[in-house]
């Protein structure tokens, strides 16, 4: 097995949340005991609906929130101890929204030379060469140069995003929903060129979505979040073929192909989505689980590896993997 | 099966300071009873506009124009203010895609579910609040009864958009128009809302006008599809014929875009539609999807194409011939 | 509810503290108070023993604790130049000042919410521009000047109105008048914009795709979502327009407690001026906790939860 | 809504923000109009030696209260008349200009300097620091403004610097509210996440990341302030513990001129369309820009 | 700006609609006169107050032992009815019987004891020293006599029982004190306070139970309405638009405007007020220019006094030779002169080593500012920058008393006294309000004051105002004689010592 470039152990992150006016603060888990391995040149793809904790779980292996318990470890090293400049020319982020993810005061050029000039990396000259040859890498017109981003369409300021993660060469870029604000159109096109940087540069990348057929096209691992916690993790085409987890099985059922003639599958999921300011006792998934039973609400299932991968679920016990 | 909504010749302008900006070309389209109609397309391409076109809810400063909006007997681009809002939320109903900022804040559930059936019925309130409770079970919320007295804070998207889909069939409508309701949900809530959709749909025997950019539920929910670019209907037919032989080389180019588990192999390239959309403001000539085609000649350019009209249900914005978009759309879906 | 009303009275509370504190400074940064108590006739001695009378001699955190507890209590000490106790006199003010700016805020909310109204539902139309240009030119306007053009015209040409003093309501037009005119700006934008941001919101497009109609989507759905922040604005203004009256009461000699201020402050009196700060500004934390309070009943968001 | 992403797909022709925004600009005629206003007393206050006929501080005892040229007796000797003290109104007038413009200007930049330091402190940083400058804001709203800086005026003695002083520590709260909340918007903002994620230093974010995106509502803000404190600093000279005299402060003109107003309008007539018009035009302005950038910011 | 007017009529026309809207006016009407003053009273006890107004109070409230006419300036007997001198330490009145206070207290010699004793102890403080620390102590003799012993030789005794000393009933003063009786005063006079709200109005009703044979005659008008609008501005414009009746110190630029105003009259009357400019040379607020005599000397150069006083005094106001009312009993006229010369002026300040002058701080409390700021323009000449600090009576009095006032403009009435101890008492004799800082100016002043002898006295006064002169301690200005302007339905008379008598005016 490759080894992991970053290992994230047992990583727990607590929010204060005020409760407007009438409330006391309380507490939202938004992570709860997560343990994940990126390893060297993969494609991990982090799946999961909104609320689940899967963009907070990015911030944390980006070192832009503490853990409140638990590590982040790059490379072996916990990232806590490491410090910001030189984490950041290892990891870098893609956002989802290209709108907020540029500043608008900047030209494409500043923003993404904006690496290079923190990371002190190449003199001015040696700079702009960088810039453009990343732009041309990423498909950009040079010619974009000195232009501010409210000129760009969506899935150009998308390559200015990759292109920024990518100036100062990185081992691993986590992508958070790169495509979903796009329209399919310009979506393809950006899946395309991550596989082709992750191929040619020998990237790791971690690959946040909620769509499972782009998960499917791209990641060679995936793993599926739900309130707070990984349910199952294993490689894309097992998990695929076949899905342990509830959920899991759920989620993939859902997944709407355009394909006519099937109709609207049935989930079988009821109605609400859990409040993750109070979740629910025991296995968080049990009040939405069309197989739940007695020993779900009571006590949460530990995570089970198996040879494919991990799964926590109590229909399921290692020795039946 | 009896037509209840015509559109022909619709046409939405807003005036700009520097011309008019048309996100609305010259759309028709029509749906029976027991029908569901899908306008799909990218943003951008007018269908929004087009439904709100439709209910006469468009922004002020829009314009609306049409040679034909016939609903359900009614012409509707003839009639007053006051006669289209009889028809509004009566026998035409909306649901809307942000079930967050849908409901006002203000009111109970129950006031508003109520206020529906109030305005158009003579009925007690007693008897709007019976009904209220009837289709919020209908749409799969449990205690209803206690439900009306709840704000919308108090509930998650599901739930509201639930109360959205029951306020619009509060007063049995004949059409839904269902402007991406599940757009802004979870992806299995989005299945559940689609599969109550389409089961209310039968139900109430309601025609259905359903707005969306997926494609993925245009191929589930749709009878018939009518795909949008640039403020123009480029191709229309049932959810068959248009997802196993695209005529129009943009609905080709998008169903090349999307990665089907199963048919896509994993890693490989998928197809792209380069460029952009073109300006919508002032005069536009020639076929608005040329500067992307990959099939595009000079000739594109130089005349205003029109819908070819190949069958009953079938036809599409383009001067290639049938057999040739045939033959490219089949090379589409392999791919 | 209650919590959230004990903290916010909390850090009501710590303002007011604060505020006192800085009241506290304002005296003894005025000068000798052992000379200013003896009066100007007094010795050296007299000081030194007014001095040791009054505490003075003490250090300063004493004698803002003393100061402090005797205020809580109402005993504000006595006025250099009136002789009297503090309180009282500004007590006697008080119903002046609450009389003005009750009488402003109503008048500034009457013109400029119907006004806000209309021109949010007619951008640009001639009343959007009237009501624009009439709240520039409130804003613009300096408001001793305003009172004095009031005073030339109608209570000299026309001899409507009294120019100056206190007593029946008609002493209260021109100031109030004035003062409305210098608030009213701040309303109607705020009506104008939270009007024309309700209208634009997804829940009004859901209320006229139900058929309602144009009234009640106007007046139930718009107004009152519309309305609810102005309460929180109209209260900060209130406390503005108390804390503000010292121009509008100066023009026209108006008795309140700016006037008494003013007046406090040129004649040195500062045990008097530094009572009106710190019961001007805890009237205005009164009325911010009110604001907030009355907000959270008038929003189910934050009244039910 | 979908028009607004029209907009979106139109914008991809346009040229450069920097000259839409000229372009914008150029077309607003509230914009222009405050504009040229603030422009036209900026030039007068500039080249008052020049343009004033007379002295500001000559008394001509003798030649007092002389109307205006259009007034019954009125001169070109002096196109505004004289004042009480027989002193040019014209060259009063337009010394004046220098006076409001210095008090608008230094109140706008101090307590835009202290309320933005504030405001981008408690947007940033959040938390503890948070609360202690909200804690500070509050406290600040609460002390009555006109009352506490009369008493400060009078403590400290009238001056025109004491008037700067105690109005800029009194007048940063707009700045404060306004730059923390859009501190806390921006903050929020992935460009600012990307900047951590590449290791920038809070004060690298802090001036190319947040500062250039909320320094459109710091200037609209600051036009608010400056024409807020151009109007307080009148009202203190008119309740006269502002610009002491013989300055040719407006306000003051307008206080002084009281006594003659019924007999002689013009004494305060003048003054006050001087501040009436630099106070509308400052706002005019204000507004323009407000308006302008909204627009940018929506697309 | 007119068109936001207009259009705000028709706001308020509109809220007021049907509403007449007319003020409540004072007037002849409702037999109520309503009165314009100045200065608010900090403090309504006689002996604790120093304006102007104060007097004017005490006047309709309290009675004197003796009455000066305010026309012939003879002594007429009030609550005395007789007096005499027993020696130049010893004078013995004879009080007047059935006369009663305005709480029903029958005035007898007890009254006179306890007030005059009780104002000329120094513990007691009261306000103005030099009125009452001629008195040692008074005497009972029996119920009707009183005997005071002087603790000096003072010739203008009469003068000073004659003017600021009201008589209080015993029993109630005993018992309130001054703060009681400032806030409700209480005396034999015609008219009784029946509401005095501090700092902004005192109602007065006529004493329907006054004793007759008073020299101040029975008063007429049933109620008279004391306001202090702050500013000439607002009385004029109160005056104008019928809300007050009555006001003096009427701009006199003004005048020949207000004449015009249909039913208000404007008359003159001279007043033995005088105006000065007083510089500290002593150097109590601290090292300035001022200490140096040329300094001084070229202010008084700059000031154009003649132009000064026939821009802002009537006529018959006069530009003064020495510091004091030139009628008031030694008050030398010959003294050193200071016509206006710049050229001098310049010529001193830079012999001064002040070529470019210097800045300094002018007090004042006349409002508006305008003499204060055409003072400043004077000074401005020689490049003595002043900013003016316009106070309230009461604080400019209190600034000049703790020293901190480099040049103070201010003036002074006597207390209507025709002798120069009223005013060179005042100020040179070492007390609070002297910034002389001389010594043997003192000494002179005081000896003057005191001594029984006219000759020695008007010998002392001449050197003092010689030196005052030269040395250019204080600058006189010149007499004050003031604008009445009042309702044309009242019939008025000004006197000469700036004592509008309340008592002695009717409607027509």
């Amino acid at each position: 097995m490759t080894p992991a470039v970053m290992e994230v152990r047992n990583v727990e992150r607590h929010f204060l949340i005020d409760g407007g006016l009438f409330r006391a603060k309380r507490v939202l888990h938004a992570v709860n005991g997560v343990s994940l391995a990126v390893r060297k040149g993969e494609i991990l793809a982090l799946v999961g609906e909104s609320g689940c904790g899967k963009s907070t779980l990015s911030r944390m292996m980006l070192g832009l929130l503490p853990p409140t318990n638990g590590e982040v470890q790059f490379e072996g090293v916990p990232i806590g101890d490491l410090d910001r400049i030189a984490m950041a020319r290892r990891v870098q982020p893609v956002f989802q929204d290209p709108y907020s993810s540029l500043n608008p005061r900047k030209t494409v050029g500043a923003i993404i030379g904006l690496p290079l000039k923190v990371h002190h990396v190449c003199t001015a000259q040696e700079r702009r060469a960088r810039i453009l040859e990343t732009m041309d890498r990423v498909g950009l017109a040079r010619r974009f140069h000195d232009v501010y981003p409210n000129q760009l369409s969506g899935g150009q300021r998308q390559r200015v995003a990759i292109a920024r993660a990518l100036v100062i060469r990185p081992e691993l870029v986590i992508c958070d929903e790169p495509t979903s604000a796009l329209d399919v159109s310009v979506q393809s096109q950006i899946l395309n060129l991550l596989q082709d940087l992750q191929r040619e540069l020998g990237l790791t990348l971690v690959l946040i979505s909620h769509n499972l057929a782009v998960v499917q096209h791209m990641a060679t691992r995936v793993a599926v979040m739900y309130l707070g916690r990984i349910v199952e993790q294993g490689d894309t085409a097992s998990l695929f073929r076949c899905p342990q987890h509830p959920y899991t099985q759920a989620l993939l059922a859902s997944i709407l192909t355009p394909e006519p003639g099937l109709g609207v599958p049935e989930t079988n999921l009821g109605a609400a989505f859990s409040n993750p300011l109070n979740p629910p006792s025991g296995c968080t998934f049990h009040p939405r689980c069309p197989r739940a039973m007695p020993v779900c609400s009571e006590t949460a299932p530990r995570s089970q590896f198996h040879n494919r991968g991990t799964v926590a679920c109590h229909l399921y016990h290692a020795a039946d993997l | 099966m009896s037509t209840v909504l015509e559109v022909q010749g619709l046409v939405v302008r807003i005036p700009l300071t520097f011309g008019d900006l048309s996100p609305v070309r010259n759309v028709g389209f029509s749906v029976s009873t027991g029908e569901t109609l899908c306008i799909v397309g990218e943003s951008g391409c007018g269908k929004s506009l087009t439904s709100l076109a439709i209910m006469d809810l468009l922004p002020s400063r829009a314009r609306r124009t049409a040679n034909r909006i016939s609903f359900d007997g009614v012409d509707l681009t003839a009639i007053r203010e006051r006669d289209m809002a009889d028809i509004r939320g009566n026998r035409m109903a909306m649901i809307f895609q942000e079930p967050m900022t849908s409901l006002n804040p203000a009111y109970t559930i129950g006031n508003q579910l109520e206020e529906a059936m109030l305005r158009h019925r003579k009925v007690a309130r007693s008897a709007a609040r019976e009904r209220a409770v009837y289709l919020l079970e209908k749409v799969g919320i449990t205690a209803a009864g206690q439900r009306l007295k709840q704000y919308p804070h108090q509930l998650s998207g599901g739930l509201r958009q639930r109360v959205m889909i029951a306020m619009g069939l509060m007063c049995g409508p004949k059409l839904l128009i269902a402007d991406e309701p599940t757009t802004a949900l979870d992806v299995t809530i989005q299945a559940e809302i689609l599969h109550l959709l389409a089961s209310l749909k039968r139900e109430f025997d309601m025609a259905m006008i359903l707005i969306t950019h997926d494609l993925g539920v245009v191929a589930r929910v749709a009878d018939r599809v009518a795909v949008m670019y640039a403020g123009q209907v480029v191709e229309t037919g049932t959810a068959k014929d248009v997802f196993s032989r695209p005529l129009h080389p943009y609905t080709q180019g998008l169903l090349r875009c999307v990665p089907i588990p199963g048919r896509t192999k994993p890693g490989e390239h998928l197809g792209s539609i380069p460029g952009l959309v073109p300006n919508l403001i002032g005069e536009m000539k020639g076929c608005s999807f040329r500067n992307r085609c990959l099939h595009a000649s000079v000739e594109c350019g130089a005349i205003d194409v029109t819908l070819q009209q190949i069958g009953p249900e079938i036809s599409y914005r383009c001067i290639l011939p049938v057999a040739v978009a045939a033959a490219y759309g089949l090379e589409a879906t392999k791919a | 509810m209650f919590i959230y009303f004990l903290k916010r009275s909390l850090v009501a509370l710590l303002v007011a503290i604060t505020v006192s504190i800085i009241s506290f400074m304002l005296l003894h940064l005025s000068g000798d108070l052992a000379q200013s108590l003896a009066g100007p006739t007094a010795s050296e001695a007299d000081i030194i023993q007014v001095r040791k009378a009054y505490g003075l001699d003490r250090p300063l955190v004493v004698q803002y604790g003393d100061w402090a507890s005797k205020a809580i209590r109402g005993d504000f000490g006595e006025s250099f130049f009136l002789k009297q106790p503090v309180f009282p006199i500004i007590v006697d003010r008080f119903p002046v000042t609450i009389s003005l700016g009750v009488s402003a805020l109503l008048l500034a909310l009457l013109v400029s919410i119907p006004l806000g109204i209309v021109a949010a539902l007619r951008p640009n139309s001639w009343i959007d521009r009237l009501a624009l240009t009439i709240s520039v030119f409130g804003q613009a306007m300096p408001s001793f000047w305003f009172g004095l053009l009031l005073i030339m015209l109608f209570g000299i040409n026309l001899r409507w109105l009294p120019v100056s003093g206190t007593g029946g309501w008609q002493y209260y037009v021109m100031p109030a008048v004035t003062l409305a005119y210098y608030s009213m700006p701040a309303f109607m934008r705020l009506t104008r914009a939270g009007m024309m941001e309700v209208l634009a919101s997804d829940y009004i497009r859901t209320a006229r795709a139900k058929g309602l109609r144009s009234m009640t989507v106007l007046f139930k759905h718009a107004l009152r979502n519309a309305v609810i922040p102005l309460v929180a604005v109209a209260a900060v203004q209130l406390g503005f327009a108390l804390g503000g009256s010292v121009v509008i009461e100066a023009v026209f000699s108006l008795h309140g407690v700016g006037y008494l201020g003013w007046e406090s402050i040129s004649r040195a009196d500062f045990p008097v001026v530094q009572a009106i700060v710190l019961i001007l500004a805890c009237l205005y934390i009164v009325l911010t906790l009110f604001a907030d309070l009355l907000n959270a009943f008038l929003d189910p968001r934050i009244r039910v939860n | 809504m979908s028009a607004e992403s029209h907009a979106g797909a139109i914008e991809t022709t346009e040229p450069s923000s920097g000259a839409q925004l000229r372009r914008r600009l150029s077309r607003h005629t509230t914009f222009l109009v405050g504009a040229g206003i603030l422009g036209f007393i900026l030039a007068v206050a500039l080249l008052a030696p020049l343009l004033a006929p007379h002295d500001p501080y000559a008394q001509n005892l003798s030649r007092r209260l002389i109307p205006p040229v259009w007034g019954s007796g009125g001169s070109w000797a002096h196109p505004l008349g004289t004042d009480q003290l027989g002193r040019d109104y014209l060259s009063r007038l337009v010394y004046g200009s220098r006076i409001s413009l210095l008090i608008g200007f230094s109140i706008m930049i101090t307590s835009g300097i202290i309320g933005t330091f504030l405001g981008i402190v408690a947007g940033y940083f959040g938390g503890r620091i948070d609360l202690i400058v909200n804690f500070i804001i509050t406290t600040r709203l609460a002390m009555p403004v006109i009352l506490v800086a009369l008493t400060v005026a009078a403590l400290a003695g009238s001056s025109v610097r004491n008037v700067i002083m105690v109005l800029s520590l009194l007048l940063w709260d707009r700045f404060a509210v306004v730059t923390r909340s859009a501190t806390l918007q921006v903050r929020a903002l992935d460009y600012v996440a990307a900047a951590e994620a590449v290791g920038c230093s809070t004060l690298r974010i802090v001036a190319g990341e947040i500062l250039p995106n909320i320094l459109n509502a710091i200037i609209v803000i600051g036009t608010i302030e400056m024409a807020n404190g151009i109007l307080l600093a009148a009202a203190l000279s008119f309740l006269g513990l502002g610009v002491p005299p013989p300055l040719p402060d407006w306000g003051a003109m307008i206080a002084d001129g009281k006594q003659y107003m019924f007999f002689s309008p013009w004494v305060i007539t003048i003054p006050g369309i001087a501040l009436f018009t630099l106070v509308l035009g400052i706002n005019l302005l204000g507004d323009g820009i407000r308006d302008l950038t909204a627009h940018e910011n929506r697309t | 700006m007119y068109g936001t007017a207009r259009r705000l009529a028709c706001v308020i026309t509109v809220v007021g609609a049907g509403l007449c809207v007319s003020p409540a006016l004072a007037n002849k009407a409702n037999d109520t006169l309503s009165v314009a003053w100045d200065a608010q009273l900090d403090n309504a006890d006689a002996y604790f107050n120093t304006s102007r107004e104060g007097i004017l109070l005490a006047r309709m409230v309290w009675d004197q032992l003796i009455e000066r006419d305010p026309v012939s300036f003879e002594y007429r007997p009030a609550l005395a009815t007789a007096w005499r001198w027993l020696d130049p330490l010893t004078l013995e009145l004879d009080l007047r019987k059935g006369v009663k206070f305005q709480n029903g207290q029958p005035f007898d010699a007890e009254d006179v004891v306890y007030t005059l004793n009780f104002v000329s102890n120094p513990d007691n403080k009261v306000l103005n020293a030099t009125n009452v620390n001629w008195i040692k102590n008074v005497e009972k003799i029996d119920e009707y006599k009183v005997r005071i012993h002087l603790s000096r030789t003072f010739p203008a005794a009469l003068e000073y029982l004659a003017g600021p000393m009201p008589i209080y009933p015993h029993v109630y003063y005993a018992k309130v004190g001054p703060s009681g009786m400032a806030r409700q005063p209480i005396g034999s006079g015609p008219y009784r306070v029946e509401k005095l709200e501090a700092g902004k109005s005192i109602t007065l009703v006529k004493n329907t139970d006054y004793w007759s044979d008073s020299p101040k005659g029975t008063p007429k008008i049933g109620k008279i309405v004391v306001t202090f609008p702050p500013e000439k501005t607002t009385q004029m414009a109160e005056l104008m638009s019928g809300g007050i009746d009555w006001m003096w110190y009427v701009p006199t630029d003004q005048v020949k405007d207000i004449e015009k105003v249909k039913g208000i009259t404007v008359v003159s009357g001279e007043t033995m007020r005088v105006g000065y400019i007083y510089f500290d040379a002593a150097g109590r607020s601290g090292k300035s220019p001022l200490q140096d005599i040329r300094v001084r000397r070229a202010i008084a150069y700059a000031i154009n006094r003649p132009e000064f006083a026939k821009t802002f005094f009537p006529s018959t106001a006069s530009v003064l030779k020495a510091p004091c009312f030139p009628a008031q009993f030694g008050c030398y006229q010959g003294a050193t002169q200071y016509d206006y010369n710049l050229a001098k002026a310049k010529e001193l300040m830079k012999e001064a080593g002040y070529p470019d002058g210097f800045n300094t701080t002018l007090y004042a409390y006349r409002q508006p500012s305008t003499w204060e700021d055409a003072l400043a323009g004077y000074m401005s000449q020689i490049g003595v920058k002043a900013s003016i600090q316009l106070l309230q009576y009461a604080a400019f009095r209190t600034k000049n008393n703790e020293g901190v006032t480099p040049i103070s403009f201010g003036d002074w009435g006597s207390y209507s006294i025709n002798d120069a101890s009223a005013i060179l008492g005042n100020f040179f004799t070492g007390t609070r309000d002297d910034f002389t800082g001389d010594a043997e100016l003192q000494a002179w002043v005081k000896e003057a004051d005191a001594s029984p002898e006219p000759k020695t006295r008007e010998e002392l006064y001449r050197k003092a105002v010689e030196r005052i002169m030269d040395r250019m301690y204080a600058l006189p200005m010149n007499s004050y004689a003031v604008y009445y302007a009042y309702s044309s339905e009242l019939n008025f008379t000004p006197f000469k010592d700036e004592i509008p008598r309340y008592y002695l005016y009717s409607w027509k």
